[in-house]
């Protein structure tokens, strides 16, 4: 318990942080037209994938010489890439139906 | 420390772009912005993450360039390529892999820490696990999700009987030994809890309806956002943790929506089910199957066409829905939309049964065509809605010749881009006879009567 | 005082109806109806004996009469076995009757003229010229729809589409307005014109199409009525309503300017250019017809087109118009019967227009 | 092949309009037209011959015609003048005039009734009970509203307020609802009624109210027409009626179940209910009417209440209604005339169910 | 370690209220739970300041008790006795007594400061004297706003020549002198810091047109916002900072907002000028003014009431706005408002002119009520809305027997609770005569073609 | 420059949190209806009386003798309580009007 209250004493401001983030992502949504359910959908799927930055990070730190774990940061690399690429170009092309005509 | 200030800038940045983004997003004007926009506060965030100073980093730039390079490609192609009608399946399949990714970092870490080279606090190691766990989910739900919208599995073959008890069990097994995990170290067993979680996640997504399944690939990304934000705790990295929350949020709270624009409580979906049958329409001679449109994707679809034509008939009249249907037909015009409105000469019950009503409705005369006209006009129309209209676009009239009304001259709606029919149900009309346009191709049912139905899209279309 | 409701002789309408009896009971005065007054307008002698009003002979009520109310004058030989203190009230048409208030004067009549009530806000309740003309309007449509051979709406059917009719309507005052608005109602496009420059919202304000044609006279002065227009305006009119009606299947016409002969709107040559069966209802049939071929109170058939011309179609719908029409009465008598005294207030606006027999005069 | 139009001797209509004379001639045969059979419905003999018909005397036409065309039968005196090949296309009515085919049988005759063509969808476009019942619909309201002393819509005015009338409409087959339509659209309120159970969303479905009357009896093989009704059922009808009649300004009557006397609907005490002034327009005059006042053709006026039969009200708006019923008679003619002969394809459900003079039957 | 949690855990919990209750504020729905909500999470913020614990504190408890109790009593009253119809003037001296609050807080700090008692770093230095120059503005600000509300000073009396030039000078003076007080200490300098921070408020509002009034307590609401949240930094609270961000953030986007529903910019708003003279209506006599009502409060007006009559003139018709009429009718009657029609006999150009227009918008017959029927009705009615009619509803027909119209009935609207009145402007209708009853106290008028206003009061409704 | 540098990277995520705040208030208010307007004002108002907090802070801290400290302190109390307790009792009462019949 103690251990709790001091996580979150200490890190009581990234919990504001947490939290408002939250409140923002319902929030931003929250009115959002049915029409656009898909598109959100897949925006939102396209900022999922910032998970590549963490395989940045792991591949960046991993010693040259372990191939494990480069090879792993490598495929997640290609995963996230695929996700974060492939999302926004998806997204784009769906959102191209809704070019305002005239 | 002006370089570290110019790299959290650029994550404050990348943030800030993604809620901005999502915020545009919201809105059909602006939402290819915010897509943009998101986009390219991901660009500034990569670009910060590559550069950024680390202590004793190795770096192996090329391995992540090839990487990115690679992945980059195959997503740019398959996101060309898709087909538009395809959109969906592409999302859960992007969605699956980025839940991957979050996996194989996990997995990656708490190889690292089990083979002594990384430190780990224990929260740190439950946050792996909780990665491992729900990314695992979104992965192989997401890979279902795919097959299910691709056509590649059926419904039926997925499901074990007492599927959700299994499911239940499968959960405890898992969870159970995640919390094992948490206490003790053991690589083998976290790649069976891996293992156990990839099943888990194929199992959860098995029994639910191929016409829920938008709603569960929205669940399935914020389940991939909260293992991005996961990883972001284990990295201490803000902008993961933070994009990775707000996906969690959001996507959370869009499929609350989606079910919701379903009639439809979340529980109701994932106990699934029934779910499938929602959207299966009613079949003629037993295999023929009529597909349904929901309001949304109508409206849009006349939203954003050129041209429209009306095709009202007795149903119309029943409904009086001439009125609602006029405030469709100016919400479009205001857009800029095309509308005309055919007559068939013996659409309702009496001689000029539709001109009343239209011009109690107040539809000026030079919108009507009569039939040679609309027949015309029907070439190059990009969407007809048939509102409460059966025998006279009947095509049997034209191509049966053992139906009771070949060669009835008809409206030759299937002429038309697409066809939205607006009905009650899939009961025939004053000829009594089946009607083999409603299983058209080109052809979307929307059942309800038709006051309601078009007062919705009104409503709906308002809202674009 | 005795206040006389006599019957029409050449009018299906009566002057009075019996629910308007007793209010006038009410104001003091005895109440005598001609026999078998109200019987074509469907208000029976038994319904007039109910409510309190005395059902007498023509004879009687010529001798007695201090009040003598109908709707047309009384003509000159009836009017002298009258008692020369007896108030006319009638529509005297004093601007195209030149002569009538002369004549009434010689014979020391006090006349009230009906048609003389101003057109202002507060007398519109005694307005019998408006509820008159409405009810024409109203008419004027039914009546070519009759004769027609045509249907007004739109129809798309099994046999064929059928175009909806064009309406024509020149003079847009109250009875154009309602023509306007009925044969709308009936499916028909109208469009309308008149030289007054409100004329063009009012038209708009139901939904027709107004025709403009530039360089209208208008007298502000003449109290919303129309004025005569130069020969160069009517002829321009007369070419714009000679390409309108030739696409049109009806021609409704109502144009009037006071005092005068009625414009002519559409000669015979453009009667020549209408398609067969076309239909034109002259409203303005008394005062000449705003078209040439007008025979007032005749169907004309020229070469398949048919002219009615009836300035008094209002007593072809003779309930209705005589409630409104006795409703009109009663609010102008309540102005100058005041406790069964007669009390012709000359410093109030109505009765000043009304009185056709006033010394300056 | 000469196909022969009779102009008709007691109506206006014409049955084939110049229109349709060059999609006649398409089909390879000579048209014949009686002279001046168009004058009446404005179709002129010039115009015919502009198309390429052959204007000629009646006599000509009786010994020439190969298909002898009009609307009312021609007469057995004329008939026999006729070359015996010669198809016969008319309304024979053998319904009501049920030694018809058997007299025809007897002379040999090969004939088309337009009436007996089926209710269907298929035949909808030659089925000219329906284009001019729908006329008569349309025009028994527009008669009753020139027949009706008061206006149709509610008026406010200065001149006091006018209630809509209230019209009743009994039987809401397709005369029926076009008047319900067209009653609404003058601004009146409208009831039906009918005893098929698909009426009541029909009626619904033009806005006007449905009057519920329980125990109707129904025949879904009829065809779509209405059949007999239990004396009990008629009993209830009638009092129901009394009482809304009691209400209304108006009542529209088209009952007919065929090949029977209308069923009588609005007996005498019924119709002395009514308020004075108010108008019965009976369609079904020519079957007995459903009326018990009711003469066909003829304005009775009983107590001040109009009672109006006219089972043919087409034939008063001519020039449309000749329009009509030419080109569901040129569709019908196309199924049995195909390059320039005759073929009775007598498996063709329509020729079937019209030909009256089958050897079956 | 656990109680400062809780302390922590309060002002987390009142931070988030502050938050959800905004949220819940913006739609009519749970508006009110929203102001509950937020007032909890306040109650709770306040009980946990004074509990949390504060190393060499005196806690002053009866001071702090005596003041809030004082407070709390005048607040509650205040809001109790004020009428409906003040309630913005309201807001604005409570906004103001806020503003105040941070600049006593500001002075005593800097007071302690240069008298040595306290500690502050510059940055603190700076945020306090950012706190008394905002709350200062805010304070005056507001004041003068209320008493322009409550038509205690005229417009013109408050503005001197070139008001705009002086007021720019005095903000440069202001600001100079602060920068100056950054650098150096000075009490004195202070208090004339402060002073002219005070009387730049008061100058600030003073060119603002009165009607722009709620605009400008908005703007200065956010300013109390921005100056709470620098009192927070000062005193390192995190309430204080995310509530006064909120509320500053907020309140700027609300000023905005409210521009734009008048159709104004808001620097256009703020240089003033001509702002006064957009409602202040046109006067009679040149001494009446007839007040004006914007949409929005004339749609909750019509939506929060039990009976609404609607009374059509010419106008109606010119506009052809029959049917617009018919729908926020139709609006109305499904939230349980009863509508009817009052037609009197001479309204429009030809008898029965409003009954041909609302025949053709389907209004059913028994819903239109004659000059009796309606007379009587109107005593009772809540609204009146009066749509382009003008001599039909002339009180002078009544009461002026100078008037060309005396005695002619007319409709007696002024019978009903209030009235609205929907025309273009100020001219008088057919009988050409002046309308008293657009200067009566009950009647507010909606300027604008019908159609249009008609439109905006359906959309508006559906809103609520 | 380089306090600035450093006052950012060390209050990084409070920065965040500022600016979510930020995007949260204007997101929240965005599309409230016109009606809501002067409700949302007032309640707006009410929480900025949060100030409040300041001046309870003030008065605990200061000397029981530092008159000056605690009158100003209470003044503020006072000012501040009546904007909190005015402020939200206030836009209660408006938006009683709000209340759903039936
Ligand atoms: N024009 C004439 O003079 C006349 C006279 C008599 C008969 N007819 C015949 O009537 C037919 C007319 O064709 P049509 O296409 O107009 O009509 P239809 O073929 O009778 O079809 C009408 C359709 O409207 C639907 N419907 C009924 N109420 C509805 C509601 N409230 N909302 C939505 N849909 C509703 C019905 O389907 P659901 O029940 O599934 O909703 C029905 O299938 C032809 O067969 C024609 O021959 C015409
Ligand atoms: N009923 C009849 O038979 C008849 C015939 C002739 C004359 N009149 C006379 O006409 C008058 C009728 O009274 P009323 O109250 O109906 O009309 P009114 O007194 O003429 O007033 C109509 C008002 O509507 C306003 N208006 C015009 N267009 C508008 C628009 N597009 N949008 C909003 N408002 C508009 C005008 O004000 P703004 O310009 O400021 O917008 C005008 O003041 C009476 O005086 C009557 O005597 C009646
Ligand atoms: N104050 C009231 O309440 C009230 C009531 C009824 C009528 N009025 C007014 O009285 C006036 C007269 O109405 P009315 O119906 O008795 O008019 P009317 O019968 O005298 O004339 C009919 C119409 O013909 C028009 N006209 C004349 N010459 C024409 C021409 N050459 N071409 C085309 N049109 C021509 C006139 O402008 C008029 O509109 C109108 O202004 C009307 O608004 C006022
Ligand atoms: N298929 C088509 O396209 C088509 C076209 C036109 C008409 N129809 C159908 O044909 C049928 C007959 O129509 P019609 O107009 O020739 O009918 P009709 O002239 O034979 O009869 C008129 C109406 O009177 C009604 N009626 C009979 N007895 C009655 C009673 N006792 N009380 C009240 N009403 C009574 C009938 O039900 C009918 O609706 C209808 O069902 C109609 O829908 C079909």
């Amino acid at each position: 318990m103690e251990q709790f209250f001091e996580f979150f004493n200490e890190n009581l401001i990234l919990i504001y942080l947490l939290i408002f983030t939250i409140v923002l992502g319902f929030e931003v949504i929250s009115k959002v037209p049915t029409v656009l359910h898909t598109p959100l959908m897949s925006g939102a799927n396209a900022i999922s994938g910032v998970v590549i930055i963490g395989a940045i990070l792991l591949i960046r730190q991993a010693t040259p010489d372990d191939y494990l774990t480069l090879s792993l940061g490598v495929i997640a690399i290609i995963l996230g890439m695929i996700n974060v690429v492939g999302g926004f170009a998806v997204t784009d092309r769906m959102l191209e139906m809704f070019k305002k005509k005239k | 420390m002006g370089f570290s200030f110019i790299i959290n800038l650029s994550y404050l940045v990348g943030a800030f772009s993604f809620v901005w983004g999502l915020r545009l997003l919201s809105s059909p004007d602006s939402a290819r912005r915010g897509n943009i926009f998101a986009g390219i506060g991901m660009g500034v965030a990569i670009v910060a993450t590559m550069i950024m100073p680390l202590v004793d980093a190795a770096n192996n730039y090329a391995w992540i360039l090839g990487g990115m390079a690679i992945g980059g490609i195959i997503g740019l192609i398959s996101a060309r390529r898709v087909q538009m009608t395809s959109m969906p399946q592409m999302v859960s399949i992007f969605n699956g892999l980025g839940g991957a990714c979050a996996v194989v970092l996990a997995m990656a870490e708490l190889n690292n820490y089990y083979a002594g080279i990384n430190e780990m606090s224990l929260g740190a190691v439950g946050i792996a696990l909780f990665t491992l766990f729900i990314g695992g989910i979104a992965f192989t739900g997401s890979l279902l999700a795919f097959a299910k919208l691709e056509g590649l599995v059926w419904d039926s073959t997925v499901t074990l009987p007492k599927h959700n008890i299994i499911n239940m069990i499968l959960l405890v097994v898992t969870l159970t030994l995640g919390i094992y995990l948490f206490l003790n170290d053991s690589l083998t067993l976290a790649l069976v809890f891996m293992a156990l979680s990839l099943v888990y996640g194929f199992s959860f997504v098995a029994p639910i309806g191929g016409a829920d399944m938008p709603v569960v690939i929205s669940l399935l990304n914020s389940f991939t956002g909260l293992s991005a934000a996961a990883a972001g705790l284990i990295y201490g990295n803000n902008l993961m943790l933070v994009g990775g929350i707000l996906v969690g949020a959001s996507g959370t709270i869009l499929t609350v929506l989606m079910c919701n624009a379903m009639n439809r409580s979340l529980f109701n979906v994932l106990i699934g089910g029934f779910g499938g049958s929602a959207a299966a329409g009613k079949s003629l001679d037993g295999d023929q199957v009529a597909k349904s449109v929901n309001i949304n994707d109508a409206a849009i679809q006349l939203f954003y066409s050129q041209s429209v034509i009306i095709v009202p008939g007795y149903g119309l009249a029943v409904a009086q829905a001439q009125k609602v249907c006029k405030e469709v037909d100016d919400l479009l015009e205001a857009n800029g939309v095309d509308v005309k409105y055919a007559i068939h000469p013996v659409a309702g019950r009496m001689p000029g049964h539709m001109n009343v009503l239209l011009a109690e409705a107040d539809v000026p005369y030079p919108k009507l065509l009569d039939l040679e006209e609309a027949n015309a006009a029907l070439k190059s129309t990009d969407v007809v809605v048939v509102v409460g209209a059966n025998d006279v676009v009947n095509p049997s009239a034209e191509d049966d010749p053992a139906s009771p009304i070949y060669g009835m001259p008809v409206l030759k709606v299937w002429d038309a881009k697409t066809i939205i029919v607006l009905k009650r149900s899939m009961r025939p009309g004053y000829a009594g006879i089946q009607n083999p346009l409603f299983f058209h191709e080109k052809n979307k049912m929307l059942f309800g009567d038709a006051k309601d139905s078009l007062s919705k899209l009104a409503s709906e279309i308002k809202t674009l | 005082m005795k206040l006389a409701v006599f019957k029409e002789l050449n009018d299906q309408r009566v002057s009075i109806i019996p629910a308007s009896i007793p209010k006038l009971l009410a104001l003091g005065v005895e109440v005598l109806v001609e026999k078998s007054a109200g019987k074509e307008a469907f208000y029976d002698d038994q319904e007039y004996k109910e409510v309190g009003a005395e059902i007498v002979e023509r004879s009687f009520l010529l001798s007695n009469a201090d009040v003598a109310i109908s709707i047309h004058p009384l003509a000159e030989k009836e009017r002298s076995l009258l008692s020369s203190s007896c108030l006319l009230v009638a529509e005297f048409q004093p601007f195209n009757q030149t002569d009538i208030s002369q004549k009434l004067k010689e014979t020391n009549f006090q006349a009230l003229s009906l048609d003389m009530i101003p057109r202002t806000t507060l007398a519109q309740s005694m307005d019998v010229l408006s509820s008159m003309a409405s009810i024409s309007g109203y008419k004027a449509v039914l009546e070519a729809a009759r004769l027609l051979p045509r249907y007004f709406p739109m129809m798309i059917t099994a046999a064929g589409s059928i175009r909806p009719a064009k309406v024509l309507v020149l003079g847009a005052g109250v009875a154009g307005l309602q023509s306007i608005a009925t044969a709308r109602r009936l499916g028909a496009m109208v469009e309308a014109f008149d030289t007054r420059s409100a004329a063009k919202e009012e038209v708009k304000s139901l939904g027709a199409k107004f025709i403009e044609i530039e360089g209208a006279t208008e007298d502000t002065g003449a109290g919303g009525y129309a004025v005569a227009q130069s020969e160069d305006f009517l002829k321009r009119q007369r070419e714009e309503v000679q390409l309108r009606a030739s696409k049109s299947d009806i021609i409704i016409t109502t144009a009037q300017v006071r005092g005068r002969k009625a414009p002519l709107l559409v000669p015979t040559s453009t009667v020549e250019k209408m398609k067969k069966g076309s239909v034109i209802i002259d409203l303005a049939a008394s005062t000449g017809g705003n078209c040439e071929l007008t025979k007032n109170n005749e169907l004309v058939n020229h070469n398949g087109v048919f002219i009615y011309g009836d300035s008094n179609l209002a007593s072809k719908m003779p309930q209705d118009a005589s409630q409104l029409y006795s409703t009109n009465l009663l609010n102008f008598i309540k102005l100058f019967i005041k406790e069964g005294n007669l009390q012709l207030d000359l410093e109030n606006e109505i009765i000043k227009s009304a009185l056709i027999t006033k010394d300056a005069q």
